[in-house]
């Protein structure tokens, strides 16, 4: 589920090639260097399979889907579910399990209010959270995963405790009965961390939940794009992912909440499209997944991102994994030879992906060095504050690579890491 | 192996600002003061000034950031110790049209001086933040706020 | 405003067939017939131009905006940023002032929200709701301007109030003052009704609303689309409109908020991209429009939803309006003529929409029949149950014209409605 | 003027029925009733059922909607009045079956009589709605739901 088959062999250069063409944007040239793109843990990139399906739809069957019954309406609300068949098998769960959202900070806020609409309703007593209840999440945590639980406890008056870290990032498993306790409730633990690049042990934390009847709550979207994903099979009871960084456009995500869970929430958006009968007094509301879909869907961004599925399914997520495993490797030995380096995150299993303080010099900086070569990365706190001031840090920079990063790409970035200090007059 | 771009950005004298940097200093009786953060990055500041008869007399800042944040801090104090406050105010809006202009306005070299090292920056959409950081801290503190 | 300059002229048959050129999807045939769209109140159809901007923006400069600091970054940044600039403008607000959603239901959602939010925070105590309060919408609303207003109301026991529709489905003006006390805090009413297609007196209730200090929120989802808009002339407090409905693509919206009310508002969805400083405990919020914008937003989209402004402005919005009036004549006039047709609504302006009823024949029948030429309406209650049940109809049949709709569409569509009956072997 | 397509989702006997339903009728003892809705449209159909010794003895049921639910309604009434509750179970899995085959899968002639006029709605996805909406209810019905 979420380690890499021993088997799969990583992607060849001429693969890598080969999928490179598919992405026209790897061919631009930015401040006269080839883009060298290793943000990938921001956003993605697209390949034009994608591009093509949006538009394919677009241009020969857009129209409003499940509210139509003309032939076009028909077929666009056909090719819509399909979206969902498809992007469900790609994670592991049931088309009525997935619920579209526009990323996964939404599906994270639409189950955060729709346990706060339980709270405050007689009907859904078996959810509701109160004073004296526990929120768990980690000091691993992108904001996505934190505020909107920050917030679910002010509404409700439940408590916020988080598992932290040890001094290499890794979550402190010798806590988690202390922590996760009788009183817990919900447990929102990241997959793996957009700043470790780290996979944290699902399993463990998971049993922990469910033998003290917490729901538990996967943040899954930097792994959906790089690991072969099989929800059912984790035994998380939802789950997010982002579009935009699994080769799909942005304005698509997926919320995944096992059947028996999410036909037993409140909804969160209410409108069109989710109800049976409405009065001007009350509304009352179709089963799961439409139930969570009010108003016109994002049709065209599913589409592409069932797209985006199939292309990545096409390779083999195991082959996808072993890539991601690769370029991890090449990154870490590489900042490893670099004086004045301090890559985060413990070594072990990790996808394409470092981020890394480099001594004296802000990450803005050497951002911008990086920059002026044609090399993106990112700089900044990587929307996870608590962690990188767990780990003494401000701002650090963030290399992450996909499918179509090359070892050249590595390589280029390793020796601009090496300039940077020179650059700036700092040595150590 | 760097552009003349880059080099633009980081003139020496903005290295040299940021490696040791004026005005790092606590004042005593401060009648303004003002703390700033870039939400991308984290960076903060914390800016500090005594006006005294419609003068700023001393200027003092802490705070951690990036090369460009660190030596425009060095640069503004170095520049509006003992400036009026209302021609301080004209060199802070002079010096946010030009950062904002997308390198088509320069800083005027007679007003800044050694700031015009900072010139560079314009040309960096994502990077005007990090200049402006203490003069914004400037504004508010020269606000009260 | 909401009025055609008089002196503004139709579009000509001509400048039509120009239109219909960057249509790709009018050349496709349904059924053995060419498509005749008349489905255009439900999801436009979106013009070459609007599609080659998004795929332009995604091939050439995709990456993430607001947390980049590189090339492409600041790139991305700044044609996000300038499509904001554009929508704004197109709707005549600033730039600050519109917040990016999915579709004006998230819209709608968003503010109930926030609202809400603003109800049990003692920060926010000018916005607060609570028993005694009311809110008001009108009877004309779709079910997006109605159900989260009822879910705001359980969730602050505020009471909801309604204008109701006189026979013809006009608002009752007369009731006003009786309706809209100083008891209204919130009063949402529709611009032009999806099922009516007539233009509301917004300006009366907004004089109504301010004079009891009540805000006023616009859906201006099928305004938008079809005349010229001026939020600050209309002097409205919010409003919501959805780009799929304006030649853009699904997936993109807007929340349009008076400055300092926008800016008084807590936040709705929590994540990144929204923060100043986060701990594990407490989060702090940028100002609007960031406020409200957590996690990746809908870049592509946006930058699209902005091409579509700018399509349309092309044609001159005055003109577009008045193509409008010109499709709602002609379907009026034609229907007036068939034996057996109710028409929904009263005369006087309208935009290029009619709802009606066969008599003897379920409207899913006059539908399909339609499909059959290739004709694509709506049937239903068009999300809009408590309008029809006043009525007395439970599903009508809607032909809802665009800037691309001909009179020879309009004389098809006539002429098959002019057959239902006969089909049916039902005669008056 | 009208397509073959249509004629054959529309067959006479689909209009006559809808004209003139059978099984239009209250029941005075029913064993079990459902009221579904089709939320797109609003379309409602209630139908009553009244089982005797493992018998459907009677079938009643009131409502609105198109011709295709309609017809639909009042062929499912001809047909399941004094048949067995099982077997009337099994005919709901074949009607389903057919339906959802978007013309693949024929309803058996021998089974469903007059029924087989609905055949055509299965190539009509939209429509499937329309004609299951009486069987649902009579499913609910049946179990007592
Ligand atoms: C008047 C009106 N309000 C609200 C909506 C909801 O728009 P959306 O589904 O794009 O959120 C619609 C369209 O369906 C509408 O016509
Ligand atoms: C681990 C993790 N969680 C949540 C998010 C939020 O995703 P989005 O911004 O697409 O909602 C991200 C990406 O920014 C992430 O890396």
């Amino acid at each position: 589920m979420t380690s890499t088959t021993p088997t799969a062999h990583t992607l060849t250069p001429a693969e890598i090639e080969t999928i490179r063409g598919d992405f026209p944007i790897l061919g631009v040239e930015v401040n006269g260097h080839p883009l060298v793109y290793l943000d990938s843990g921001a956003t993605s990139q697209k390949p034009v399979a994608v591009l093509d399906a949006e538009r394919n739809f677009t241009v020969r069957r857009n129209s409003a889907v499940h509210r139509g019954a003309h032939t076009l309406a028909a077929e666009a609300t056909e090719e819509f579910e399909d979206a969902r068949e498809t992007v469900a098998r790609f994670v592991g769960a049931d088309a009525d399990e997935i619920v579209w959202t526009s990323n996964a900070t939404e599906g994270l806020n639409l189950l955060a209010y729709a346990l706060s609409n339980a709270s405050f309703s007689p009907d859904f007593a078996s959810l509701k959270l109160s004073v004296g209840d526990e929120i768990v999440v980690t000091e691993q945590e992108h904001h996505a995963n934190l505020i909107p639980w920050q917030q679910l406890a002010l509404r409700t008056g439940a408590t916020l405790r988080f598992i932290p870290v040890d001094d290499d990032g890794r979550l402190r498993l010798d806590l988690l009965d202390e922590i996760v306790t009788e009183r817990a409730r919900v447990v929102a633990v990241t997959h793996v961390s957009n700043v470790l690049g780290t996979i944290n042990p699902v399993a463990d934390i998971v049993a922990r939940a469910h033998q003290v009847g917490a729901i538990v709550v996967l943040d899954a979207c930097q792994s959906a794009p790089h690991l072969p994903l099989d929800l059912h099979a984790l035994d998380v009871d939802f789950a997010v992912f982002s579009g935009h960084k699994m080769l799909a456009p942005t304005g698509i995500g997926g919320f995944y909440g096992r059947r028996a869970l999410l036909n037993a929430l409140p909804p969160f958006l209410t409108g069109g499209s989710m109800i049976t009968t409405v009065t001007m007094e009350a509304a009352q509301f179709l089963p799961a997944p439409q139930r969570f879909e009010a108003g016109t869907q994002r049709v065209a961004q599913s589409i592409a991102l069932a797209a985006a599925a199939d292309y990545l399914s096409a390779i083999g997520m195991d082959r996808v994994a072993a890539h991601g495993s690769h370029v991890s490797r090449r990154l870490l030995d590489g900042l490893a030879t670099i004086d004045g380096i301090r890559v985060l995150g413990a070594q072990g299993e990790r996808v394409g992906l470092a981020s890394f303080d480099v001594a004296g010099i802000h990450a803005h900086d050497v951002g911008q060095f990086l920059d002026d070569r044609g090399i993106a990365v990112r700089v900044g706190h990587h929307c996870a504050q608590p962690l990188h001031r767990r780990l003494g840090l401000t701002a650090t920079t963030r290399a992450s690579g996909s499918i179509y990063t090359t070892d050249d790409e590595i390589d280029l970035f390793l020796q601009a890491v090496s300039d940077v200090r020179g650059f700036f007059g700092v040595t150590s | 192996m760097s552009s003349d771009e880059l080099n633009g950005l980081y003139q020496q004298l903005i290295l040299d600002h940021a490696k040791s940097p004026h005005g790092r200093v606590t004042l005593e009786h401060p009648t303004g003061s003002s703390h700033q953060l870039n939400p991308t990055c984290g960076d903060e500041i914390t800016l500090s000034i005594q006006v005294d008869a419609d003068t700023v007399a001393h200027v003092g800042w802490e705070g951690h950031g990036c090369t460009i944040s660190q030596s425009s801090a060095s640069l503004l104090s170095t520049l509006i110790e003992g400036r009026e406050v209302d021609d301080t105010r004209l060199l802070l809006e002079e010096f946010r049209t030009a950062m904002r202009s997308r390198g088509a306005i320069e800083l005027d070299e007679e007003r800044f001086e050694d700031a015009i090292a900072l010139n560079g920056v314009s040309r960096y959409v994502a990077r005007v933040k990090c200049a402006m950081l203490a003069w914004v801290a400037l504004e508010h503190a020269l606000d009260g706020k």
